[in-house]
């Protein structure tokens, strides 16, 4: 599979909420190339503090030659990356990993937790380009409240998805975990893709394999390089094997995965 | 492109037997198999490239959480995970075969017996241009502790591997020891053709919520530009007390970086951990020497090799 | 700042015989003789200061440069530069004297009888509250070889200070070595109560241009952020290895920083480079541990101290 | 002499050439006790590379509060102060070392080469403030062209200083070096104070040293503190004993100074 190096111009920066960023690069060569569930590694600035390149899902891109990523401040490199001001430039390597597998059958069900929602929406819309009848099948988003959430209701709606929501703290929709709307669907659905928290993936996981129901999931771990090169973002298979989540996956077929933790 | 392509510069270097196209190399397990970044890196101007430490049999490797970064470095507790000989030989040498660069194989043990069965069953291969031996592993007979903090023990190791072998032999030496220079010189005289050096710092970070250690290993390897103070310190001693080739590596990301280890007395380098985070670095390392010599009138990087001036010379 | 102060957290610490109000020290070298920081630092409110080493003699120190920074740290030769002393005796005690906070006093000698001298003139001294016995010192009569890098030359200036003081006498450790825990039993056998690390890493840099040392003398010590995970790994291997309280030392300069320290089983820890820095990083470390008691539901720092979980335990 | 650590705002930001800057930042405590000669350590960002600090002389200093430092780019540290943009805040620690003490006879002469301009103005200032005739004393300024010189020819002759000016290029002024612009002078000053590359300051010491006039030189040196803590600022005096430029200095007598190096 293609991988560029590009250095991208950061041509726009939506605050989606206090902690939540959205930044759209021009990166002709990585956009004009992913897959949804593939990945990019970001370099936070020039120096050499933070050292390690960040890696997000790639979120979204255009056939301008945009792509979007998600992402939420969680120490100083996410940090750092959401004080970049358009005009600016952030060197990408990508598209990276092996992203999700395109079901061609009907009733999906997408499950996005948190940030997990970020790869679940380029792979709605690419899912959509496939020309099924998106109206059949649900996403179901999770997140600790309203803010976080409705912007994304609205683009997975847009495209024609049934979507559903849950909240921590009840303000919109379900007042509990995003796994609990699952249960009524999951009988009729032919695949489960999920990405989010690794404890919502486990239950997505458990539920759906105990009815017999595929599920992809996308995993999140520490990465040094993104390139196969470091064997640091191992975790641990079903097989008591180690897989490399940025060769291997990050999305993998949950029954690969050994949900202990 | 054409200034640094300048057939007056000559970037070659020597280590005993083996001769290089420029002394920029990639450090092991930092560059996995080369294939790793062949979309990213033109494979074929390197100096060398070091694969991966590969050890008889397959290895599995350390349990996750296996590296965590640290202020301007990093900490790796891999475990030696690698595809054992065997699958080197099946699955990695024709991709290094076809790549235009030196291939280096980096190779660890358990015991003098492995490495001596190693050296021996990847002589001859077809595309293998010099051994790397990596010392810093323990000795599984004397108890774990390291053969790379023992002179004697570090000394065996490289008789055993040179007797299996006629490639040229490098020995990996480790920093986690009082003074370099008695292990250099240890295996400077047990037949090595060529020391490289430093192998990575045993550090250590925790998780202060958790009060659980950051690395499942509990202690890993510090690498990154945090060290190359410490490194380039080493490779000065070790380049003073041995008369073979010293290869420095250390939190080498620039020119200037590689600049410092050559004129620190260093005939080649290795650039490890900067692989991770700008894969481009050995390339724009080779043109930045170029454009060194060309600015200061010079024709031959060997010139510049162990000049530093200090005050006592 | 009405919690920060509460009442229920207890910070303090206990050195052998000495006890102190809180964990945090400031790092000897790094802080000068306190004065220094007077008007942006509270004085009092530290666990301790320990100055500047002084030996017999006035020393002038090495010739410029001194210092160069690094990557997340820096390069220091200043050689030991100090007023001696007679000197400190009378130009800094009575500063030392008037702040609320425990006053350690770093010694450092070319021979064991300087050592003995040394400990045996501050004893006695009002407002002195502890030695810190820097070892990493040549030893004038061995040739060079620095008193921290071999155990039984440690162990016999640890006898010496013991002999002359009935002051706490806290050993301090040189990283430049294989195994620190080594030189950390063999100087709680000679009867030291307690032990600080790590002392400086040794480094080097080299000025490209000119082709010459950054450091006049060639090389020097590394410390700040960038040899914390080496500090930390010592620290944890040594407070298993000894049953004398450790003080942690090495690249701190947040709470963060301090409670890796804690929990790898310091019982206190030493601010160095950071004061440079961040004069009051001291001081937002002690706010620091105070308020991530109080976050824990915890009462006593003594709770924290040594509490790693490894899976192996 | 008092010290401070404040957070300064930066209230603004020339370029007074392409890689020479002017800030202006809100430092009442500092601005309120500076003296001329006196330096400030600035923090070059949160994180922790580059690690330490940096020294700039105060440059000038105002009623209000606030104060300017003047710099060159010439590496790392520098690059990344120059990128920080008004509104933002700066750790400043100040005032530190010992200035220049204010001569009262008549006919004094200011030196300045490149960056060594910017003590100077803060001391031309204060010596009008003395209430003495400036209109006498000389300020002779070099630099490699026009561009980097000009605005501070205008700015020292506001003040009524006679000022002369040398430039590398022969843009403007002497074609040559600013010292050469001494002789003629020096007979009659009582003083000179100088400030720039220690080869400039050395030619400088020498000349007035030779007839007698008196002379202060401001030094650079590596800082780590500038607190007087590390001892890292030796330089050779001229007993072959260490001065430390950040608590004896940055000024001293050029006679106290070793001007071989
Ligand atoms: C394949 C992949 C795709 C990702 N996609 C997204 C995305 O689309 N949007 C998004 O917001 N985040 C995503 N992440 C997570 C993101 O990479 C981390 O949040 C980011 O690296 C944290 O950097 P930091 O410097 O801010 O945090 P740090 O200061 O480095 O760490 C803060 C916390 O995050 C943890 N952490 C650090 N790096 C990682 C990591 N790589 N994986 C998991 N935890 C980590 C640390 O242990 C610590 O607890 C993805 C991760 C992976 C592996
Ligand atoms: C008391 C004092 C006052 C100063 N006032 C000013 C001023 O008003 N305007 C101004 O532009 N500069 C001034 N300087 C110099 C300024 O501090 C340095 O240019 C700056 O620290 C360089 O930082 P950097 O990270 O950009 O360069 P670095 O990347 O650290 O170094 C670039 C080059 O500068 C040298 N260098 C680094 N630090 C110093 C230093 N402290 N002194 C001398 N050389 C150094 C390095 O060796 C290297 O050659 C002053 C220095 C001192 C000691
Ligand atoms: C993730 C990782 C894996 C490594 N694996 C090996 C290895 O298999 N064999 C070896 O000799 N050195 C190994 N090293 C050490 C490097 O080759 C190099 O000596 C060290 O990282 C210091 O250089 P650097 O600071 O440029 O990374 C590894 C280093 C890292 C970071
Ligand atoms: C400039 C400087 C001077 C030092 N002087 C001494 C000293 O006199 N005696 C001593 O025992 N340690 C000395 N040290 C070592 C520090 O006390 C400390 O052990 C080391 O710097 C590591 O801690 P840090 O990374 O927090 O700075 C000095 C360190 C520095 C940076
Ligand atoms: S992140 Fe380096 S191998 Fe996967
Ligand atoms: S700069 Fe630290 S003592 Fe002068």
């Amino acid at each position: 599979m293609p991988e560029f190096q590009e250095k991208a111009s950061l041509l726009h920066r939506e605050v989606i909420a206090a902690d939540i960023f959205r930044l759209t690069l021009h990166a002709p060569e990585i956009s004009g190339t992913a897959h949804p569930g593939q990945f990019v590694m970001l370099q936070i600035n020039d120096g050499r503090d933070p050292l390690l390149r960040r890696p997000f899902s790639i979120h979204q891109v255009n056939a301008g030659g945009n792509m979007q990523i998600l992402f939420k401040v969680v120490g100083r490199g996410t940090a750092q990356l959401a004080g970049v001001l358009p005009g600016h430039h952030i060197d990408c390597i990508g598209p990276l990993g092996r992203g999700f597998a395109l079901e061609q059958r009907d009733r999906l069900c997408l499950v996005g937790g948190g940030m997990g929602i970020a790869p679940l929406y380029f792979l709605a819309r690419r899912l959509l380009q496939t020309g099924r009848m998106v109206e059949k099948d649900f996403v179901l988003l999770g997140a600790r409240n309203r803010a976080e959430l409705s912007i994304f209701v609205d683009e997975f709606s847009e495209l024609g998805y049934t979507v559903q929501t849950a909240t921590d703290d009840g303000s919109m929709g379900h007042h509990g975990f995003v796994t609990e709307l699952l249960d009524p669907i999951l009988p009729v659905m032919k695949r489960v893709y999920t990405c989010g928290p690794f404890a919502m993936m486990k239950i997505c996981a458990d539920k759906a394999l105990a009815v017999d129901v595929a599920c992809q999931v996308s995993l999140e771990t520490h990465m040094a390089c993104g390139l196969g090169a470091c064997l640091g973002c191992a975790v641990t298979g079903a097989d008591g094997g180690y897989l490399h989540v940025c060769r291997q996956g990050p999305v993998f077929d949950a029954r690969e995965v050994a949900w202990t933790r | 492109m054409d200034t640094l392509n300048d057939k007056n510069i000559d970037l070659r270097v020597r280590l005993g037997t083996l001769s290089l196209r420029n002394p920029v190399m990639t450090a092991s397990g930092t560059f996995g198999y080369a294939g790793e970044f062949s979309q990213l890196v033109n494979l074929h101007r390197l100096g060398a490239v070091v694969v991966k430490g590969i050890s008889l049999k397959p290895r599995p490797g350390n349990p996750p959480p296996r590296v965590v970064e640290t202020a301007c470095g990093m900490l790796n507790a891999i475990g030696l995970e690698n595809v054992g000989l065997q699958g080197f030989l099946e699955r990695k040498m024709e991709f290094l075969r076809g790549i235009n660069s030196r291939v280096i194989v980096n190779i660890l043990g358990d015991s003098v017996l492995e490495y001596g069965e190693l050296a021996q069953q990847l002589t001859g291969v077809d595309g293998i241009d010099a051994l790397e031996v990596n010392i810093s592993c323990p000795n599984v007979k004397k108890g774990g502790v390291a053969f790379g903090t023992d002179p004697s023990m570090a000394a065996e190791v490289t008789r055993a591997v040179k007797e299996r072998t006629d490639l040229p032999v490098i020995v990996k030496l480790s920093p986690n020891v009082t003074d370099i220079t008695v292990m250099a010189r240890a295996v400077e005289e047990a037949g090595a053709d060529a020391v490289s050096l430093i192998n990575t710092l045993i550090g250590m970070a925790i998780d202060t919520t958790s009060r659980r250690p950051r690395l499942a290993n509990v202690i890993g390897g510090l690498s990154g530009p945090a060290i190359k103070p410490v490194a380039l310190r080493m490779v000065w001693q070790t380049a003073r007390a041995v008369s073979i080739p010293v290869i420095g590596i250390g939190g080498i990301a620039t020119t200037e970086d590689a600049l410092e280890f050559l004129i620190a007395g260093a005939t080649a380098i290795q650039v490890g951990t900067a692989n991770f985070y700008q894969p481009r670095s050995s390339e724009s390392i080779i043109d930045g020497l170029t454009a060194y010599l060309q600015n200061r009138g010079e024709s031959s990087i060997r010139s510049i090799i162990g000049t530093l001036q200090t005050e006592g010379d």
